[in-house]
């Protein structure tokens, strides 16, 4: 734009920027009112959490109930997407938010019950404090911001808000060392690879001259010859994709995820699992399919690679590993490369079917990050009965062994969550899986297909190991305590997970209206 | 009537089905009366068939019964189905005949075992499975007889299961036969793709009319010669039988000696149309390794000291001559000998039962001798069919065997002097057996000793259910030669009786030297025969010349030993292998591949240090690699 | 002398990353961590302005405002975190956290 | 040709095939808690229903009709054109019969040593999927079910087995599941692959192969997809070493219904799915399939001779007997087809009822090792018999089920495979080999003290193993009813086959008419 032009405000649709402004004014209350105001009774502050999510969420189902008729367009100045799209993953990050502030305070709950008996304390905060639930809803501002962001500048702000309350979030443990670790760790990787990101912007701003999604699309695509040559501009889009590839967890910057997960406090790594992984994975299919359509030919192999390596290395990464929340970390990153294969699916620019490539992943990671908030909420649960038997190393296997004699009922609830993972039909995960398959082959990516299917297997056996030691190991604990929040989270789980692996009809009608993004 | 020949097998399977369900009820010894009743009463049935077909023209003598339709499946459909003609009937005839009368016998031999209603239980069904295989309208109805048969031998050889050396003789003499079967199989499988149908009519047919290709036909051929090797032990699949002599002595009578060893005689008539019509080697292939089992279960015969061992080989060997008759095209001629031989080999086995019986289970003939005066009926009937095996006139044997040599001399001189051979060695080894058993000094005194809790050991003659089939056997073998007599074409009945079965196979020797001249043959087979006792008398009776019983000969030219020790080695060498490779290698790289990705987990692991900046390591190599990727495709563009 | 260019301008900012990025890799002492994010940072801002000069466009400048307070953001988090750690152990070296690994 | 036929009845028949052992299994689970008493006869009751229907479908089964019938069509999941499609056609009745009247055998004749209510859901839960998978007429339906039953016989297995039992069932899993993998990719592939040719995406398998036109190249790497899935559950040499070792860990039940049911998915997809849907690319793999079946029937044989677990025995045993219907089925003619079939229920029935008398053995002397057995029949003469004859059906002795289905087969391959099947049939010596063997061992010889108690057969078990006896004996007498039914499917299928390439049925004896 030139300078001397008179500044002229964007329109700016209040009501489409509502879900935003409610995330960071629930923020902003509990900060505000929350520390003038003494410790509100237990449970309250995950209330209001809740709450503002929930509404943010309502608001967020509303728009996108709405945008079935009408087309997808982008807010102020085409800086923030308004489509199917990035509304589905702000709908399942509030969903996330919702989950994780009830598991928050029930830990806390819980390690206030148990008194000050320092091993009885459990992870997570030793009593229940505003700070983190104030943080889950910036994080879930930014990452709300991330997933719509229709601009690399906004993309990055998102990604800035999402890290920095996540590293805080990681290391809110205060009496585990690891949290700590896993909370610096976090921030000096996440900040080193912000940097790239970073850079990338600049150089493809550098050569076309935009930062606006939509705007380098059209750069890109009409034939005038680019201020500076394609390899400063493909430069630029590879350090775009380290930055998001480390934000996905994909190999080979997938390395402070296992350290992270296990070392942060349980319901913290199931949000990170969670919307941490859709915010990632939904900017960044964003950014390619948005921004870079011309230069599919060029990204889609480098995302193959990455797919391929991402898949395979999660899952035998996964399989060695001796305690389950490791397992989990793995196993998300090979779940990543999943989605991956939606991703190059959707690199397909000329197949009719590229678009099933950009929904499969969109529906791939929501369904997932059901599984990830059930499965980590179901790990808590049994850390933290271990936890108070004294256990030192509460979420190692062993800690599960026997569950299914002491709590049948939990047991077959968590088994349905890996079963899920592994893939198995009548469940969402087998939808999912299905899907970006589905996307694959339709775009005659047949190798991919065939290794992603067998790295399922590999990772499968991951998930029957946890199955055995719950079902076929004898019980070397007491009845595990699961309190309500902890079923509650593993019921609406399981009822997701079942219901839209029998039924995904709802869900994949809408496939055709998600692929279509805003530009 | 000849409609009611379903009958025939279905009352013995009744009497079957019968003792399966209450047979221990029924107990001694009504079990064993019910079972005799039965096959008599079936035998009687058979006997009323034969009068029905003999009142009917000859060329209508050919019935067929259907009873249901067994397998059908488009092109292939197979009844359930009976053949009444000349040839089933004959052997049904016998079958049921011989069969009661071994019921009858069994009865007193068998007393006072603990299992003995299931005895007859097996007897029984042995008989329902034969007359299957002999009535059988096609080769799957014969094949069902054919393995039922098998089966029974087996649970009847290893009747005393609990003695290891029958169960092992009951699990060997199975699967010896199943190398047979997998020829009658095969063959029943080219027939079907030549023929489009396994049944007789239509085989013999086809072959007849030249319909198939010649290779078609002498495969057919040669395979169910295969599985006749087996079922009618021949070279090289023969060595089951003389362990089968492990079983109680009525089976070694009814099943080793007098039925279902000459299955594969009555398989080869059954289709010898098909035999006519195949290449000549493959006639020429039967009647040699008839001739050579012949010989080579003679000598062997002539070395063995277990009374019942002699006589198993002397079975071998007398079916070797009629397969010899097969191949020379002398079809009669080995119907002939199969029935003559099943009087008085069951005779002389039956003989040999009461032996044993009297002697408390002594089967060895060194510790016999002498035992005319202890057993008379026994040893009166037993010389009786010594003489009819020897080939002495005027007995059955002679006839018979005459029969064959004639046919063999017009076919092939070599085969022929093979025969004489044989023969000469028949009466040498069977002289000898009855001198050890019923001439010479007493030599079971110092049995005694072994038999002490008997007291004072006395040889006892049997109970009368036993000797009666001895006698009607004996009087068999006295005239049985009168079924088919050289003299003049109008005493061939058996010939005659035939014709509509082996017209087109059988061989004519009409205007051949050999035609001419029987009688000269017929004077030379006599000399033969006597030689054979004469010498024998010599050595053994008066002890002119030594005995010659090496020991190549009593081990049977260690055929068996060799046979034994390649399964035992190479062969169980190559299983065992088999199974390693299938534990180490297949199995090995299943559990391999999981290894592999636990291995490469391990080593990934390791990259994974927990230092941060090894951490920052790899995302910054990560971004290298991606950036050459990247602009190495820029500056392509 | 030359005129320097932008392209002079962004040789010396990507020096400054790489010089940075190492400087992540091989330095221990989590505050000089900090120190060379800042700079690589940083250098991405020295090519930000460099660039939107060349296309004389303002995004570009205003872009950095962003960065810098997106770092300060991060100093002021990083300082806690360490904070919160020294809390438990006298001296600290990125290397001493290695308790998760595998 | 094979077009759904339109007998359609108001109740669906099939769907409640699937269903009531569900509910079953529900009921066992929540309401057996309250009585425990009640369990078994819930889940006994609810699998003789399931097994009533079945017999009830096949009374009413048109036997001169070849398409499917009782035909239950649904909207599923419309998006990926997925419908719930249930049929039935002559290859399939006997197979669900099978099914429907193992089960309650199974539930009826053997008891778990502990935890009865799983064990009990997760058995129906396996009948549901079992039944599922042999009646579903949608790709993914199929795929559905053959993927889920994975999971109850997991824990069948892992749960109710024997010492080895973690690693027996981790190894079925995974390497089942491996198998599904490209089975899954494979069945995506063809549903878009025939696309164009259908006019939509559908998985439904008779839409597929009726109107489906693939490329020659397309059909073929489709059917190796399929093949690679199929062979790993029949399981076909290379990939049979899974089976020892399920079949050995597994409990009684267990075994019984892998090798009743279970294995019969391979053989069963490779014919419905394998042959139906890729003529070309079928007839095209026959020599390899061929070699690979009698690699099978002569290598299971012979590793099965060697064996001194007489489970582990039997399972071999099931390698050798699978390769024979695998055989039948490339074989391709009336006979072969219509045998594989019938074997595949002859096989279900006698192995079935060898690894019950396995397990009874087991429960008497806690021990599988041969050499640790000897002179039995001395002192269980009945139950020696009944594993007499179970085991000469397994032979193959004629006038016993087991020789109708492989004379079948290998007459009917003769034509088409003539040197696989003279090789093959030597394996009719050694199963007599390997099986009279293991029997004079074990039941021959003079009893010693340890195995002088044995006890003999006790009432409940002798009238299970009699109903396994009565179908031995009725179907080896008179199998013409069960042919009658299986043949006009299979004669259709093959029609399609020709149809679609250039293969022609041999015409038998030609020159004989």
């Amino acid at each position: 734009m030139d300078l001397t032009g008179d500044f002229v405000a964007p329109s700016i649709d209040w009501y489409a920027l509502s879900p935003y402004i409610a995330l960071l004014g629930g923020a902003l209350v509990l900060l505000l009112v929350g520390s003038l105001t003494p410790r509100w009774p237990r449970g309250w502050y995950a209330m209001l959490t809740a709450l503002t999510a929930g509404a943010a969420g309502v608001v967020a189902s509303l728009q996108f109930a709405a945008l079935a008729d009408d087309a997808p367009r982008s807010l102020m100045k085409g800086v923030l997407a308004h489509d199917r799209f990035g509304l589905l993953a702000v709908i399942a990050i509030c969903a996330a938010v919702i989950i994780t502030s009830m598991m928050a305070s029930d830990v806390a709950v819980s390690a206030a019950a148990a008194g000050d008996a320092p091993s009885a304390v459990a992870d997570g905060a030793q009593t229940d404090s505003l700070e983190p639930y104030s943080l889950l809803l910036v994080a879930a501002l930014g990452a709300a911001i991330m997933v719509t962001a229709n601009d690399l500048v906004v993309s990055f702000l998102g990604i800035e808000i999402l890290s920095i309350s996540l590293y805080v979030l990681a290391a809110s443990d205060r009496r585990r060392t690891a949290s700590h670790e896993a909370g610096l760790k976090y921030f000096v990787l996440g900040g080193f690879s912000s940097a790239f990101l970073l850079y990338g912007i600049a150089l493809v701003y550098g050569t076309t001259g935009q930062t606006n999604l939509g705007g380098i699309a059209v750069v890109l695509a009409d034939e005038v010859t680019l201020p500076r040559n394609d390899a400063m501009l493909l430069a630029g889009v590879a350090l775009l994709l380290v930055g998001f590839a480390f934000k996905v967890s994909l190999v080979p910057f997938h390395s402070w995820t296992p350290d992270v997960y296990h070392g942060a406090p349980t319901y913290v790594t199931g949000f990170m699992a969670s919307l941490g992984k859709i915010a990632a994975i939904v900017a960044l299919v964003r950014l390619f399919v948005v921004a870079f359509p011309v230069r599919a030919d060029d990204w889609r192999p480098a995302v193959f690679v990455l797919a391929v390596l991402t898949l395979v290395v999660g899952s035998v990464l996964a399989i060695v590993q001796t305690d389950v929340k490791r397992m989990l970390a793995y196993s998300s990153i090979s779940h990543a490369g999943f989605m991956l294969v939606g991703l190059e699916a959707a690199g397909h620019i000329g197949s009719s079917s590229a678009s099933e490539g950009t929904s499969s992943t969109l529906i791939y990671v929501v369904l997932y990050s059901v599984l990830a908030l059930g499965s980590f909420a179901a790990v808590s649960i049994v850390s933290r009965t271990a936890t108070a038997a004294g256990s030192t190393n509460a979420t190692s296997l062993d800690a599960f062994k026997g569950v299914a004699k002491t709590n049948p009922v939990f047991a077959l609830g968590f088994t349905v969550l890996l079963l899920a993972q592994a893939g198995v039909p009548l469940t969402s995960g087998f939808v999912a899986k299905f899907g970006v398959i589905r996307a694959a082959v339709s775009t005659e990516s047949y190798v991919l297909a065939i290794l992603a299917m067998v790295s399922a297997v590999i990772a499968a056996y991951l998930y029957l190991r946890i199955m055995v030691s719950m079902w076929l190991s004898d019980s070397s604990s007491a009845r595990r305590t699961v309190s309500f929040a902890g079923r509650v989270t593993l019921a609406a789980a399981v009822a997701i997970t079942l219901v839209l692996g029998v039924l995904p009809t709802y869900l994949l009608r809408l496939s055709e209206s998600l692929a279509s993004l805003a530009r | 009537m000849t409609d009611l020949v379903w009958l025939v097998p279905l009352l013995p399977l009744v009497g079957g089905l019968i003792l399966v369900v209450f047979g221990a009820r029924i107990g001694e010894p009504r079990a064993g009366w019910l079972a005799t009743l039965l096959t008599a009463s079936s035998f009687v049935v058979t006997v009323l068939v034969y009068l029905d077909l003999l009142g009917m023209p000859a060329e209508e003598r050919s019935h067929v019964v259907s009873l249901f339709s067994w397998i059908p499946v488009g092109s292939l459909q197979i009844d359930f189905a009976l053949l009444a003609d000349p040839l089933s009937i004959t052997m049904a005839l016998f079958v049921t005949g011989i069969g009661s009368l071994i019921h009858l016998y069994a009865i007193g031999y068998m007393h006072g075992d603990p299992k003995f209603s299931k005895f007859f239980l097996y007897l029984n069904l042995f008989v329902f499975s034969m007359l299957a295989l002999v009535l059988g309208e096609n080769l799957l109805v014969t094949f069902l007889g054919w393995e039922g048969v098998g089966a029974c031998s087996y649970f009847l050889i290893s009747f005393w299961h609990n003695r290891d050396s029958a169960a092992v003789a009951g699990k060997k003499a199975f699967v010896t036969n199943r190398i047979g079967d997998w020829g009658v199989m095969t063959a029943m499988f080219v027939a079907f793709s030549a023929v489009g149908s396994v049944s007789y009519k239509a085989i013999n047919e086809a072959a007849h009319e030249g319909a198939i290709s010649q290779t078609a036909i002498s495969a057919i051929a040669i395979l169910l010669f295969v599985g006749a090797c087996g079922k009618s032990a021949q070279l090289p699949l023969y060595f089951w039988l003389p362990d089968a002599m492990e079983g109680p002595t009525p089976v070694s009578a009814l099943i080793h000696a007098a039925t279902m060893v000459t299955a594969g005689v009555f398989l080869m008539t059954r289709v010898g149309p098909v035999l006519a019509e195949s290449y000549g080697w493959v006639p020429d292939t039967i009647a040699i390794v008839g001739a050579a089992t012949a010989l080579f279960a003679a000598t062997i015969a002539v070395a063995q000291h277990d009374i019942k061992r002699v006589l198993a080989y002397s079975t071998v060997s007398q079916l070797g001559f009629m397969f010899l008759a097969i191949g020379s095209g002398a079809y009669v001629a080995a119907i002939f000998h199969m029935v003559t031989h099943a009087f008085f080999k069951a005779l002389l086995f039956l003989g040999s039962g009461s032996v044993i019986h009297g002697m408390h289970h002594e089967q060895d003939m060194r510790k016999m001798g002498a035992l005319r005066a202890a057993m008379p009926v026994t040893a009166f009937t037993f010389i009786i069919g010594w003489l009819a095996i020897a080939g002495v006139p005027p007995f059955a044997g002679f006839w018979s065997k005459d029969e064959i040599l004639l046919y063999v001399y017009a076919d092939n001189r070599l085969l022929y002097v093979v025969g004489m051979v044989t023969a000469l060695l028949t009466a040498y080894y069977m002289t000898r057996q009855v001198i050890l058993v019923f001439f010479g000094e007493a030599r079971w005194h110092d049995a005694a000793g072994e038999h002490g809790a008997h007291g004072d050991f006395r040889p006892h003659e049997s109970p009368k259910v036993m000797l009666i089939p001895l006698v009607v056997l004996s009087v068999l073998s006295v005239v049985g030669g009168g079924m088919q007599l050289p003299f003049s074409k109008d005493l061939h009945f058996l010939e005659h009786w035939l014709e509509p079965v082996v017209e087109e196979a059988e061989r004519s020797i009409k205007g051949t030297w050999a035609y001419d001249n029987k009688y000269v043959l017929l004077g030379a087979a006599i000399v033969v025969a006597l030689t054979g006792i004469a010498l024998s008398v010599a050595v053994y009776a008066k002890r002119r010349l030594p005995a010659i019983e090496p020991k190549v000969l009593e081990n049977a030219w260690f055929y068996d030993a060799t046979v034994a020790r390649l399964v035992g080695g190479p062969g169980a060498a190559s299983f065992r292998g088999v199974t390693l490779f299938d534990a180490r290698f297949v199995d090995g790289a299943v559990n391999g591949a999981g290894a592999v990705a636990r291995g490469l987990g391990g080593v990934v692991r390791r990259s994974q240090t927990g230092f941060v900046r090894a951490y920052a390591v790899f995302i910054a190599l990560g971004a290298v690699a991606l950036l050459a990727w990247f602009v190495w495709r820029g500056w392509l563009a | 002398m030359p005129e320097p260019t932008t392209l002079s301008y962004l040789v010396v900012a990507a020096l400054l990353f790489v010089i940075g990025a190492f400087g992540v890799m091989v330095r221990r002492n989590p505050l000089v961590m900090f120190m060379c994010i800042e700079l690589m940072l940083n250098a991405v801002n020295l090519s930000f302005v460099a660039l939107a000069r060349e296309l004389t466009d303002i995004d570009g400048q205003s872009i950095v405002f962003f960065v810098l307070v997106v770092a300060a953001a991060e100093v002021v988090v990083g300082l806690g975190l360490i904070v919160g750690i020294m809390r438990n152990r006298s001296s600290l070296t990125a290397d001493d956290l290695a308790e998760l690994k595998g | 040709m094979l077009a759904a036929s339109s007998s359609t009845i108001p109740f669906p028949v099939l769907t409640s095939l699937v269903v009531v052992p569900l509910v079953g299994a529900a009921l066992v689970i929540f309401f057996g808690r309250a009585r425990q008493e009640w369990t078994k006869l819930t889940a006994l009751l609810t699998s003789v229903t399931t097994g009533a229907v079945s017999l009830w479908v096949l009374q009413a089964f048109d036997s001169s009709e070849a398409g499917f019938q009782f035909v239950s069509q649904h909207e599923w999941i419309p998006a990926w054109g997925i419908s719930w499609h249930l049929g039935i056609d002559g290859i399939s009745l006997f197979l669900v019969v099978l099914t429907g009247v193992l089960f309650p055998l199974v539930i009826a004749g053997v008891d778990p040593h502990h935890d009865e209510r799983p064990y009990l859901a997760w058995l129906l839960v396996l009948e549901a999927g079992v039944m599922g998978s042999f009646i579903s007429l949608d790709l993914f339906l199929f795929f559905v079910f053959f993927e889920i039953v994975l999971v109850p016989m997991y824990f069948l297995i892992g749960g109710w087995g024997y010492d080895q039992r973690v690693y027996a069932a981790t190894k079925f899993f995974l390497f089942t599941m491996a198998g599904s993998a490209f089975l899954l990719v494979g069945i995506v592939a063809t549903a878009l692959l025939s696309r164009d040719s259908v006019g939509s995406v559908t998985f439904d398998v008779v839409a597929l192969a009726e109107t489906g036109a693939l490329s020659v190249t397309q059909g073929r790497w489709l059917f190796v997809a399929f093949a690679i899935a199929f062979a790993v559950k029949v399981p076909l040499f290379p990939v049979h070493t899974w089976l020892p070792d399920a079949h050995t860990q597994a409990p009684t039940a267990g075994s019984v219904i892998l090798a009743g049911v279970l294995l019969k998915m391979g053989t069963y997809g490779l014919l419905r799915f394998g042959v139906y849907l890729f003529p070309e690319a079928s007839v095209w793999a026959r020599p390899v399939l061929y070699t690979l079946a009698v690699i099978g029937i002569i290598y299971g044989a012979i590793a099965a001779t060697m064996q001194t677990d007489l489970k582990r025995l039997v399972a071999y045993s099931s390698v050798a007997h699978l390769g024979f219907i695998v055989l039948g089925t490339f074989a391709l003619t009336d006979q072969a087809v219509t045998g594989g079939v019938m074997q595949m229920v002859n096989h279900g029935v006698s192995t079935g009822a060898l690894f019950l008398l396995v397990g009874m053995i087991y429960e008497r002397r806690h021990t599988r090792q041969i050499a640790e057995l000897r002179g039995l029949q001395q002192v269980a003469p009945v139950f020696a018999g009944f594993f007499m004859v179970v085991m000469l059906s397994s032979i193959g002795l004629p006038g016993l089920n087991g020789f109708v289905g492989e004379f079948l087969i290998l007459i009917g391959s003769f034509d088409t495979a003539r040197w696989w099947v003279i090789v093959a049939t030597t394996g009719v010596i050694l199963a007599a080999l390997y099986l009279l063997w293991a029997y004079q061992r074990v039941f021959h010889g003079e009893v010693d003290d340890a195995n002088r108690g044995f006890a003999e057969l006790r009432p409940r078990e002798g009238a299970l193993l009699f109903v396994f006896v009565a179908i031995i004996v009725f179907t080896g007498v008179y199998p013409k009813p069960m042919l009658s039914r299986i043949e006009p499917s299979a004669k259709a299928l093959i029609e399609h086959v020709e149809s679609r390439t250039d293969y022609q049925r041999p015409a038998q004896g030609e020159a004989g008419k």
